[in-house]
Formats: C-alpha cells, structure tokens, sequence
C-alpha cells in the first residue's frame, strides 16, 4: 500500500476541476480553457509518475479513505493499467488543447458547460483504469459515458438521436457489466478484482461465474463496440462534434478493451481462459468478422468522418483479436495497439475535425488539392493513414506485427490472413483518400474560390499542436516499441499464458 | 410550460407542507450514518420540496428563489465540498477520504472527526442531489424558454 | 567473420533520410539550395558506403545497432560484401541521377519538384537500408519505405494514366509485402530469429511442407518487387514516371532492391544447402528461364522506348536471379555481379530515353529514324548499353554472362546454358534495330541535320555510365571492385575457403 | 434429481423465484427498447430493464427473518451477521439508482433536442425525416 498522493491525484484534479467550472465560468468564461489544461497537465503528470514507481517497485496499491481492501475500494496500478494510464491522460490533455478552437467557434457561451462534461468524460476514463474494484469500474463506466452521451448531443444533425441510440446501447451494456458484478458477488462475496482472482478458481465450473464471465463479455463488447454490438458507434461519432470525437472515439473503445483484459486475464486467470478455451475461440472468430466488415464497410462510405468510424470498428477488431488469441504475443499485440490506435484514431478525428472547422468539408471527394492550403494538416493525415495501414516504421505497423505473430503462434490461419488481408483493403481506403488529396485537381464545388486560394490557410495552432504531436508519437513510438513491451508490456501480460 | 394554478387550497397546502418537507429533507441528510438515510435520500427530499413549490404556483415562483445560476453553483459547491473534504485529508497526509486525518483541524479525537467528515460529505452530496433534482425539473418543464440559445449550442460548423 | 562496430553504415542510410527532411523544409522557392542538398547528400552518401569497402573486403563485417524492435529483433544494419555491392551501385547511381534529374526536372519545368526530391532520397533512404539490413524485419521495414516513396514518383504526372500506373504499383506491392510479413512472421514463429546468416539458418526448423510454402510465400512476396514474371505487369505500368525515376528506380533501386531480397532469402535464409535438399531452385531456376525467355519476347513487341527498357530489365532481373539459384560458384558470383553491371549499362539506356523525351517529345521506336545523327554522344552511349546488355565482350555485360554459362557447366545444367545464350540473341533482337534506325536508317525528307545534345546536366551521366560500364568490362575490380565483392559473398555464402 | 425424472423441476424453479422475477422484467424492458417505436417508451424500458437489475440485487442480498443492518437494532449483545440483511446490495444499489436517475436526466434532455429539432419522437418518423 502507497501514501503517495499520485493515485489520487490523477482522478481527483479533473474531477474536482470540472465542478469547479461551471463556477469560475459564471465570473470569468476565459479562465476555463487554461483551467483544464492544468486539470489534464496534473492528472498526466501524476500518471507519468506513477508509471515510472511501478517500472521501479512494482504494483501499486492505494486505499480509499485508508479502509483495507476486499471491504474497501483500492486503486491498483500494475504495469497494464500505468501504461493505460498514461496513455488516455496524455490524450486527454492533447485533445483538451485542441478543443480551444471548436469551442470559441461554435458554443462560446456554454464553453463551462462543455468543459465540465470533457473533464467529466476524462475523469470517468482515467477512473475505470485506476480502480481495482469490480463495482467502482462500472461507476466510472457510466461516469464516462453519460459525459460521453451529452457531449455526442452537442453536434449537428442526427447527433441527439445518435446519441440516444448510443444511450440505449450503452445502457444495456452496462447492466449486463452490473449483472456480471452481481453472480460473482454472489458466489464470492467480494468486488475486489485481486480478491475475485485469488477466491474464483475453484469456482471456475459453477455456473453462475461462468454467467457472469458470459455477461461481462457481452457487457463490454458492447461498450468497446466489438462488431456485432457495433452499430451505435458509426452514427455517434460521426454526428459528433469534432473534438468530442476527438477524445471519444480513440479512448472509450480503447478503455473498453483494457477492461476486456482485466476481466479476462485479471478477474479471471488465464487458466480460466485455457480451460474454456471456447470463449476465446469464439471471441477471436468474433473479432475477424469485425475486422472484415469494418474495412469493408468503411470502403462504402463517402463521408470522411463515417469512414474513419468504420475504420475504427475494424480496429477494435484487431484489439479484441488479440485478446481472443489467448498467448503472449496476441496479448502484447492487443496492449500495444491500444496506444497505437489511440494516437492513429485521435489524430484521424483530429484530422477531420480540422478540415470540417475550416472549409466545412466532410466528404471525401471535396478533399481535392487540400494539401496546398492545409499541408501540415494533411502530411499528419499521410502519417496517421501509413499507420493505420501498417506500413513500417509506423507505430501501427508493430501492433500488427505482434498481433500476425499471435496469430501464427495460435495457428489460427483464417486470422493471420484477415489481419494481412484487412491492411490491403485499409490501403485502398486510405490511398484513396491520399489521391485525391494530392493529385486530384480541385472539383467544381460551392467554395471553390476558398480552396483555389494559394498559400496557407492552416488549422489554428491549437489543433495544430496536438495533431503534430500525434504525427511525432506516430512516427517515433513505433520504433521504440521495442524499448515499450520490454520495458513495460511484457510485464503487463499476465503469467501463465 | 407550467401556468399558474389558482387553487387556494393546493397553494396554502403547499405552503403549510413545504416547510416540513424540508426539515424532514434535512433530518435525513444529518441522520444519515445512523439510521437509513443520508445525503442522497435527503437531497432527493429537499429537492422534491422546490418541484413541489412550482407545481403548485408556477416555474418562475420556484425559479425566483432557485435560479439557474444558483442552481449551477449549488450543484458544483455540493460537489466540491464533497471532494473538498477528500482532498482536505490528502493534504493533511492520509489518504483520499481518511477522514479520521480530519482531527488535526477538528478539535476532536479522530474517531469522532470521521463521524463529523462522513456528515460533512452528506452535506455537499445533499446539495448537489437537491440542485441536480431541481434542473433536470426545470429542464423537461420549460419547453421553449431558450430555444434560441439552445440550437446555437448544437451547431458544429 | 570479424565483427566491428561502426556508425558509418548509419550514415550511410541516415544521409539520404536527412537530405529529404532539408529538400522539405527548403521548398519550392529555394530551388537551387534545394537541388544542392540532393548533390551533396549523394556525394556524401557515396563517400561513405565507398569508404566501408577496404574493412568489408578484408573480410571484416560492420555492424550498428540502432535499436530493439521486438525482443531478439534489433533495428540493425550490418554490411557485408553481398550489401555493400548493392549499397554501392544504389549510391554510386543517385549522383549521376542527381545531376541527370536536374536537367530533366528543369528542362521539362515539371511541377511540384520538391515532392518529386523529397520522394527521391527517401527512396534511396529505403534502398540503402535494404542493403545493409541485417534480419528480415529491418529488411521489411526499409522495403516497405522504398515501395511507399516511389508511389508519388510513379503517379508524379497526376494524370489519368499515371494515376492509374501509380495504384498498380502500389497494388502489386503492397498485396506482395502482406506475404512477405506473413512469411517473416512465419520464419520467427519457427525459428525464433531471423537475423540474416550466410548459408542460411532455416534448415531443420520446419516440416518440408511448411518450408515449401515458406518459400513460394517468399519468392512471390519478394519476386513482385524483382518483376518475376507473371507478376510484372507493375513495372511497363510504372514507366509513365520521369525518366529519371524509370532510370534510377526502376532499373537500379527498386527493383533490383527486389532482386536483392530474393537473393537474401535464398542464400542468407534458405541457404543453398536446404534449396538443394528440398529440390526447390531447379523450380525457381525454370521460372527464371521461362520470364527470361518470355520477357525478351515481349521486349520485342513494344513501341515504347521505355517499355521496351522494362521488359528488357525483367529480363536481366530474372538472369540475375538464375544465376543464383543454380547455386554453383561461378553463376552465383555472375548473378551478383550482374547486379551492379546491368545497373550501369541499363541507367544509361535510361537516361537516353529521357534526353530524347526531353528534346524531341518522342517515346516510340520508330520515331527515332536518324536521330543518331542530331545526338551522337547521347546515341554512342545508349549503343554502348545495348551493346553491354547484349553481352558482347569489351563490355560488363559480357563477364556477368560469362559466368554465368560457366556457373550452368558447373551445376551440369546444360539447359540453362542454352537460356542465357538464346537469351543474349533476344538482346540484340530488340536493341540493335534501334541503333540500326538512329544512326544508319536513311530518313525520308531530309532535315538540315544540327547537333541537338541534351543539356549537360543530362548528357555528362549519361556518357559517363556508359563509359563506366566499358570500364567495369575491361577492368572490373576497378576503383570500387564489384567483381571482387561478389566473389567474395558468393565465398561467404558458399562456405568457400 | 429425482425431480429431474418427473420431468418438471417444480422446486427448482419455485425456489429461484427472485431470478424469474428479475429476468421476467428485464425482458419486458428489453421488449420496449427493442419493440417500441415511441423514444419515450424507450425509455421507460430501459428504467425498466435497469430497476430489474436493482431488484435482483436487493434480493440477493436479503436474508430470512433479518433486519436492517444498523447496529441498534441489534438485540444487544455482541453482533451476530446471521441477523442482518447483507447491506452491500444495498449500498451499491443506491449509487446504481444515481446512476439510473442521471441516465433518465441525460435520456429525456436528449428527447427534448430530439423533439425540438425533428418535432416528434416517434422513430419511424424521425428516420424517415433524416433520410
């Protein structure tokens, strides 16, 4: 057990800032915006330095209110949920910075609001990270998630309805999460995850735990929108406004996996999984249809926004096919790829968003010439699509890598090919787009004179920055991937597998 | 959208309840930690009282005495006084919500200084409940009051 | 083998990579600054893989390591004899293209030069790290840049036609590096490393079975990028690039880097002992034969000067790759030779092509009656090349195939004796006609015949690669002893002396 | 077993009777989400479906011939567990009906954007409008 105020630290900033919003934007609306960054500075900060105690020590407990775990709630930090960690609170943070433009553009009025339900969104993510207790998770769940639906709403067109869908799936899927929560508490008498593990194996063949590990499942897969619980995310995150897309669409779907692996691997053992090897056998099946029809999906769209959602659902694909295939390399493929696609897909909506805030273009073929008016918008584009592609040195190339090697490992064939396979058809997506771009001459379309004007007209410096940074993260973190799973993944796979 | 009843006998009843309710609204926040009870029944309670004020008499009656802007500021205050305390013990070198730390303020022994924390945090969660109740109220009753303001803030472009 | 620790082959890749970042950040505005940093980052690059050929000859190899990819994988570059070869011609090449491209770009006032720059030493970026990659995943990595930097050059003209060659390219490529990945990640599942060993390190790791199909996944995935036929349709296509990409890259970096790695994965993973145990060259030597055949058949029938140059490539790639898998010293050490020489003769043939694209607009065979007599200098070097692909004597051409009829007596392969000598009548079949028009063919109305030169930016390389490739015949162990390289790797992989 | 062999496990289902009920209500909630073409009694479906799971909860955590776990209502004496509803449950189901209420807040904020900018909450129609 720790005294060190970190843990906290990172919930309990963004938390007790966005309460203090609303507050402070009564008096003075400009304060808001450096208010969250310092929020989201602290909270990655504390992160950061947790991460670096447990590369030294090990885990890390911390106790609420000193009350002494399975009665009370601690918060755990082992090198799975650090990484975590750092990666959603250095998001945030980076998508908070771009927010600045969105918000002085559209809702400068409601800018507290708004801020508020972002640090919310943000403290309900970092929360299901950090907690160690199986009800607490699903607290911060529906925390993160009601922000979420509001800040869906927030958008244009179908986004209220869009949401409410979301809501309702959302819903469900959280129950099923609380249904998991309750036949396990029933056989156990506990909700503490490390104490769930140490009192469930000789319970593995009761059937409530083998319920509740059914209604985990599902109960996740629908908040991680594996296919074929998917069909709330399209509609929501392309509705939504673009620096809420931004910060939802890379980090709810990626937090959801992280709970998919602590279900798995933590509340369950991996000898759980070895010994109903059927879960994760359907699970990986499960996740290359999600792999094939997101890709495939995604090549029907025409609206740049609804693509990049299609590409994520084929993303997540890709993450829970890792976890499906149950051995090490899949695994570090699925963790990896967690930080991977978190930079790819923010950096994508980032993208997107940028474009839309500038010319109020959302389809593909008004992208023609753009890369003369907004080249470092569009190099970062380039970036991001090589990666989601799998073209080395980019960090997505080596998620894909361990995940192909999972997969040889597993002798699951159909596997290896979908995920070679799917790369090919993101290339013909994302080149595509990157032709048109380049070697498209502009169209004839209404704000013709906008675009035919040479020289720059950029994305404000505070989208600029973050999406650089994304782009660099790209570039540079898949080289050192190899420093990252020897340094802290590998110690994130649980043993045993 | 709520027109003004003019019923006396519902109106003088209310006005005879309403006291009550909140008393009783405030008992069960301050007895929380010794019988059923406590922050969130009693916020419920409390608010319950205001919906009650405007049902009776009419939107603007009840939001005169609560408006908007209170409203907002009641729900964060409750919510910080919460995490306030938590942190309060944090900085007084325990950990989050070790309120028994709280007896370095408190001229209290610890034992006592954690009832008296617990207490504390009924308190900031009975506001918030009240104010949470009470928006969401004034939300699904007043349909078109802001409608302008309100589809500007949907606009993405 | 002795092994130093060095940064030069570092440099060696790193300069070119540097030198793209400087073209970017120079621009269109600076142009003569910006063409500065090509030249001087070939000299630069030149020097420095030139300055690795003592240490490497003397039976040293040098080594640096940059990073850990994937635990047991390193980001590593090693030369050794077989790479510097190739690194050599690769770089020794760029400056004359440097200079060549110069006057192209400028002669023709293309757009969008920097891109064209940029993409150019990114290219070489790609080419030298391909070279001196020490295992299969670095080997990936810098194909993979190689393949996606030539993309743009491919679609440079942005017209319909190059638009469309570009998407073959990619298509070819991209589809050929998934088996390649697949087949990379199947050897480190079997072997656990795939560090690159003289005489290969693949043997007894696999059922026969697995290893064949190791092996066809290789020669397809790798055999694209080298034009094997029937999957080079991609490289005709791609020659509606500027003559100096058709010149440089598709003659020399591309697809010989394709040439390369099949060669790498025969002898430095394979190794020649586990071909001939698994009966599997004699397969890919008949292949090789049939391309050689079919693709001097098909030079034959091309109007296009660069197309005929195209298929007159795929056809010495194929040699190339006949002369290793006959696995006999003497054929080996004429494929490997062969690398360097083909790339000297056939960048000049290239490069004429160009300047006559350049001065006259004309790109067909038959309009090239007398043109012999209004460029001698350019006709003389592009006759020299036919000559030296055709392999008659004073010229490079003529001991690569020497050789190579010898390695055919040495393997008791009479039947490939007969393909490299029907193979040198196809040469002159298709080349000597054009000599035939250009210099001696009477023209019909007769034109006041003036000397109409190229530039001199395009005409020195020019002569000079030809004059070189007269050189290498006569002399070659001269200067940069390629002849003395390749019999020296053909020692190492062999297990000679 | 012997249950087994007349065929209906009367006593079985009789004595789950808590996850019958639970179930029973889940699946009315669920019918209305699924089912029902009126966002509104959507949902009241999903209070519903999400109030099955409150029940389920309570009920696991109920005890014959217990009380309320507050001490002084113990009759004196050390503490006996045996006496006391288990209050966990309880306690977590207070903070999933919070969750449950601010849903419905978060539900019928959103009904009312809905209302406003396509004037109806019926799905079909609003699909047809969005087309």
């Amino acid at each position: 057990m720790t005294t060190s105020p970190y843990p906290i630290l990172i919930i309990l900033v963004p938390l007790m800032t966005s309460f203090l919003i609303p507050l402070v934007g009564w008096w003075r609306r400009s304060l808001c915006y450096p208010l969250i960054l310092a929020a989201l500075t602290v909270s990655a900060f504390s992160s950061l330095i947790i991460l670096q105690m447990v590369m030294e020590q090990g885990t890390i407990h911390y106790h609420l209110g000193n009350w002494d775990p399975p009665w009370g709630i601690e918060y755990v930090f082992d090198h799975l949920n650090a990484f975590v960690a750092v990666i959603v609170s250095l998001t945030s943070l980076l998508i908070g910075i771009s927010s600045k433009s969105l918000v002085e553009r559209s809702f400068s009025k409601k800018a507290a609001f708004f801020y508020c339900l972002f640090l919310l969104q943000a403290t309900g993510l970092l929360g299901i990270v950090v907690t160690g207790d199986a009800f607490n998770l699903y607290v911060f769940l529906e925390i993160a998630s009601l922000a979420g639906y509001t800040l869906i709403a927030i958008g244009d067109d179908g986004a209220p309805f869009a949401s409410f869908n979301y809501m309702l799936y959302g819903t469900v899927g959280a129950c099923f999460y609380l249904l998991g929560v309750g036949y396990l508490y029933i056989v156990t008498g506990s909700l503490n995850m490390a104490d769930l593990a140490k009192l469930l194996p000789p319970l593995y063949q009761s059937k409530p735990v083998l319920i509740a590990f059914a209604f985990f499942i599902v109960g996740v897969a629908i908040k991680m929108a594996l296919f074929p619980l998917h069909v709330w995310l399209p509609d929501a995150y392309t509705y939504a406004p673009s620096a809420v897309s931004a910060l939802i669409a890379p980090l709810t779907t990626k937090v959801g996996v992280y709970v998919a692996i602590r279900i798995m691997y933590t509340i369950f053992t991996p000898s759980f999984v070895k010994e109903f090897s059927s879960a994760t056998t359907l699970l990986s099946w499960v996740s290359i249809f999600a792999i094939l029809f997101g890709c495939i999906w995604a090549l029907a769209q025409t609206d740049l926004k609804r693509m990049f959602a299609y590409v994520l659902v084929a993303e997540i694909g890709y993450l829970a096919l890792g976890i499906g295939l149950a051995n090490r390399n899949g695994l570090t493929g699925t963790v990896l790829h967690i930080m991977n696609d978190t930079m790819m897909m923010a950096s994508l909506f980032l993208v997107a968003g940028a474009v839309v805030t500038k010319t109020g273009f959302r389809r593909i073929d008004q992208w023609s010439g753009l890369h003369k008016k907004m080249p470092l918008t569009m190099a970062v584009f380039v970036v991001t699509a090589l990666s989601v592609i799998g073209i080395p040195p980019m960090c997505g190339f080596f998620s894909k890598w361990y995940l192909l090697l999972g997969a040889i490992n597993a002798r699951q064939w159909v596997a290896a090919a979908v995920l070679l396979g799917s790369s090919l058809v993101n290339a013909i997506l994302f080149f595509r787009v990157i032709e048109v771009i380049y070697f498209r001459r502009p169209a004839e379309f209404p704000n013709q004179d906008r675009v035919q004007h040479e020289g720059f007209e950029e994305a404000p410096w505070s989208l600029l920055i973050p999406m650089l940074l994304f782009a660099a993260g790209i570039v540079s973190l898949g080289l050192l991937s190899g420093k990252i799973v020897s340094g802290i993944i590998q110690f994130a796979i649980p043993e045993g597998l | 959208m709520i027109g003004p009843f003019e019923d006396v006998v519902i109106r003088t009843g209310c006005r005879v309840l309403i006291p009550f309710i909140q008393l009783y609204g405030l008992y069960v926040i301050a007895h929380g930690a010794d019988s059923p009870g406590g922050g969130f029944q009693g916020g419920v309670i409390l608010g319950a009282s205001f919906i009650l004020l405007s049902l009776a008499y009419d939107g603007d009656e009840a939001r005169k005495r609560v408006s908007e802007k209170r409203n907002v500021i009641l729900c964060s205050v409750g919510l910080l006084i919460y995490s306030g305390i938590g942190a309060i013990c944090l900085a007084l070198g325990g950990n989050y919500l070790n309120y028994s730390r709280l007896h370095h303020l408190l001229p209290v022994d610890p034992v006592y200084a954690r009832a008296l924390g617990i207490f504390g945090i009924e308190v900031g969660v009975g506001i918030t409940v009240m104010a949470v109740m009470l928006s969401i109220f004034f939300d699904l009753a007043s349909e078109h009051e802001d409608q302008g303001e309100r589809t500007s803030f949907g606009m993405d472009r | 083998m002795e092994v130093v620790s060095s940064t030069r082959p570092l440099w060696a890749v790193l300069i070119s990579g540097i030198a793209a970042i400087l073209i970017l950040l120079t621009g269109e505005d600076k142009k003569n600054l910006r063409e500065f940093w090509t030249l001087l980052a070939s000299i630069l690059k030149f020097l420095v893989v030139v300055s690795m050929i003592p240490t490497v000859l003397s039976g040293k190899v040098m080594e640096y390591t940059l990073l850990t990819l994937s635990p047991g994988i390193a980001l590593q570059w090693r030369v050794d004899a077989f790479g510097l070869l190739f690194a050599t011609l690769a770089s020794a090449l760029w400056i004359a293209t440097s200079f060549y491209s110069i006057g192209y770009m400028r002669g023709l006032q293309e757009h969008k030069q920097t891109r064209f720059y940029f993409c150019f030493a990114l290219a070489l970026h790609g080419a030298l790290g391909v070279a001196f990659a020490s295992n299969l995943l670095t080997l990936f990595i810098f194909y993979e840049i190689l393949s996606i930097s030539t993309f743009p050059l491919v679609a440079h003209k942005e017209t319909a036609e190059a638009i469309a060659g570009g998407r073959k390219y990619l298509s070819y490529l991209l589809t050929s590096a998934t088996l390649i990945l697949f087949s990379i990640g199947l050897t480190y599942s079997l072997t656990g490393k795939l560090d690159f060993v003289p005489g290969g390190f693949l043997a007894n790791s696999g059922s026969t079975n697995i290893l064949c199909l190791l092996f066809i996944t290789f020669i397809l995935g790798f055999g694209t990028k080298a034009a094997l036929m029937p999957l080079h349709e991609w490289l005709p296509t791609a020659m509606v690039a500027p003559t100096p990409v058709s010149a440089l890259l598709h003659a020399v970096a591309v697809v010989k880097a394709g040439v390369f790695c099949v060669l790498r994965v025969l002898l430095y993973v394979f190794g020649p002992n586990l071909l001939s145990d698994l009966h599997l060259w004699i397969y890919l030597a008949y292949f090789a034969s049939i391309t050689i055949l079919a693709s001097g058949m098909l030079a034959l029938a091309q109007e296009n000067l660069k197309r005929r140059l195209a298929f007159s490539t795929i056809n010495n790639l194929a040699l190339i790759i006949l002369g290793a898998t006959l696995l006999s010293p003497s054929a080996m050490t004429g494929g490997i030779f062969h690398i360097a020489g083909h790339g000297f003769m056939k960048i000049a043939l290239f490069f004429v092509a160009g300047i006559i694209y350049v001065r006259t607009h004309k790109e067909n065979v038959t309009e090239l009656d007398g043109i012999g007599r209004e460029m001698p200098m350019t006709m003389g070097a592009f006759a020299l090349g036919a000559i030296g692909i055709a392999g008659i004597p004073p010229l490079v051409g003529f001991i690569s195939k020497w050789y190579l009829g010898l390695g055919c007596l040495e393997a008791h392969e009479v039947v490939f004796l007969f393909v490299v000598v029907l193979n040198a009548l196809l040469d002159v079949a298709y080349f000597f006609p054009i000599v035939y028009r250009s210099f001696f063919k009477a023209v019909k109305e007769p034109v006041q015949f003036s000397l109409r030169e190229g530039s001199a930016f395009m005409v020195i390389p020019t002569v000079l690669c030809a004059i070189i490739s007269l050189c290498l015949g006569l002399f070659p162990n001269a200067i940069v002893r390629f002849f003395e390289m390749a019999l020296f790797a053909t020692k190492q992989i062999l297990r000679l002396g | 077993m012997k249950i087994k062999e007349k065929g209906l496990p009367l006593e079985w289902i009789v004595s789950k009777y808590n996850y019958w009920i639970y179930i029973f209500l889940m699946m009315i909630g669920f019918y209305a989400m699924i089912g029902k073409k009126n966002l509104v009694k959507k949902v009241i479906g999903m209070n519903i479906f999400q109030t099955s799971i409150i029940l389920y909860f309570i009920s696991i955590g109920s005890k014959k011939g217990s009380t309320i776990p507050i001490a002084e209502h113990a009759a004196g004496g050390p503490i006996q567990a045996i006496q006391y509803i288990n209050p966990v449950p309880h306690v977590l189901m207070l903070t999933a009906i919070v969750v449950m209420v601010s849903t419905f807040g978060v539900a019928m904020a959103l009904l009312i954007m809905i209302y406003r900018r396509y004037q109806t909450i019926e799905e079909d129609e609003i699909l047809r409008l969005r087309r």
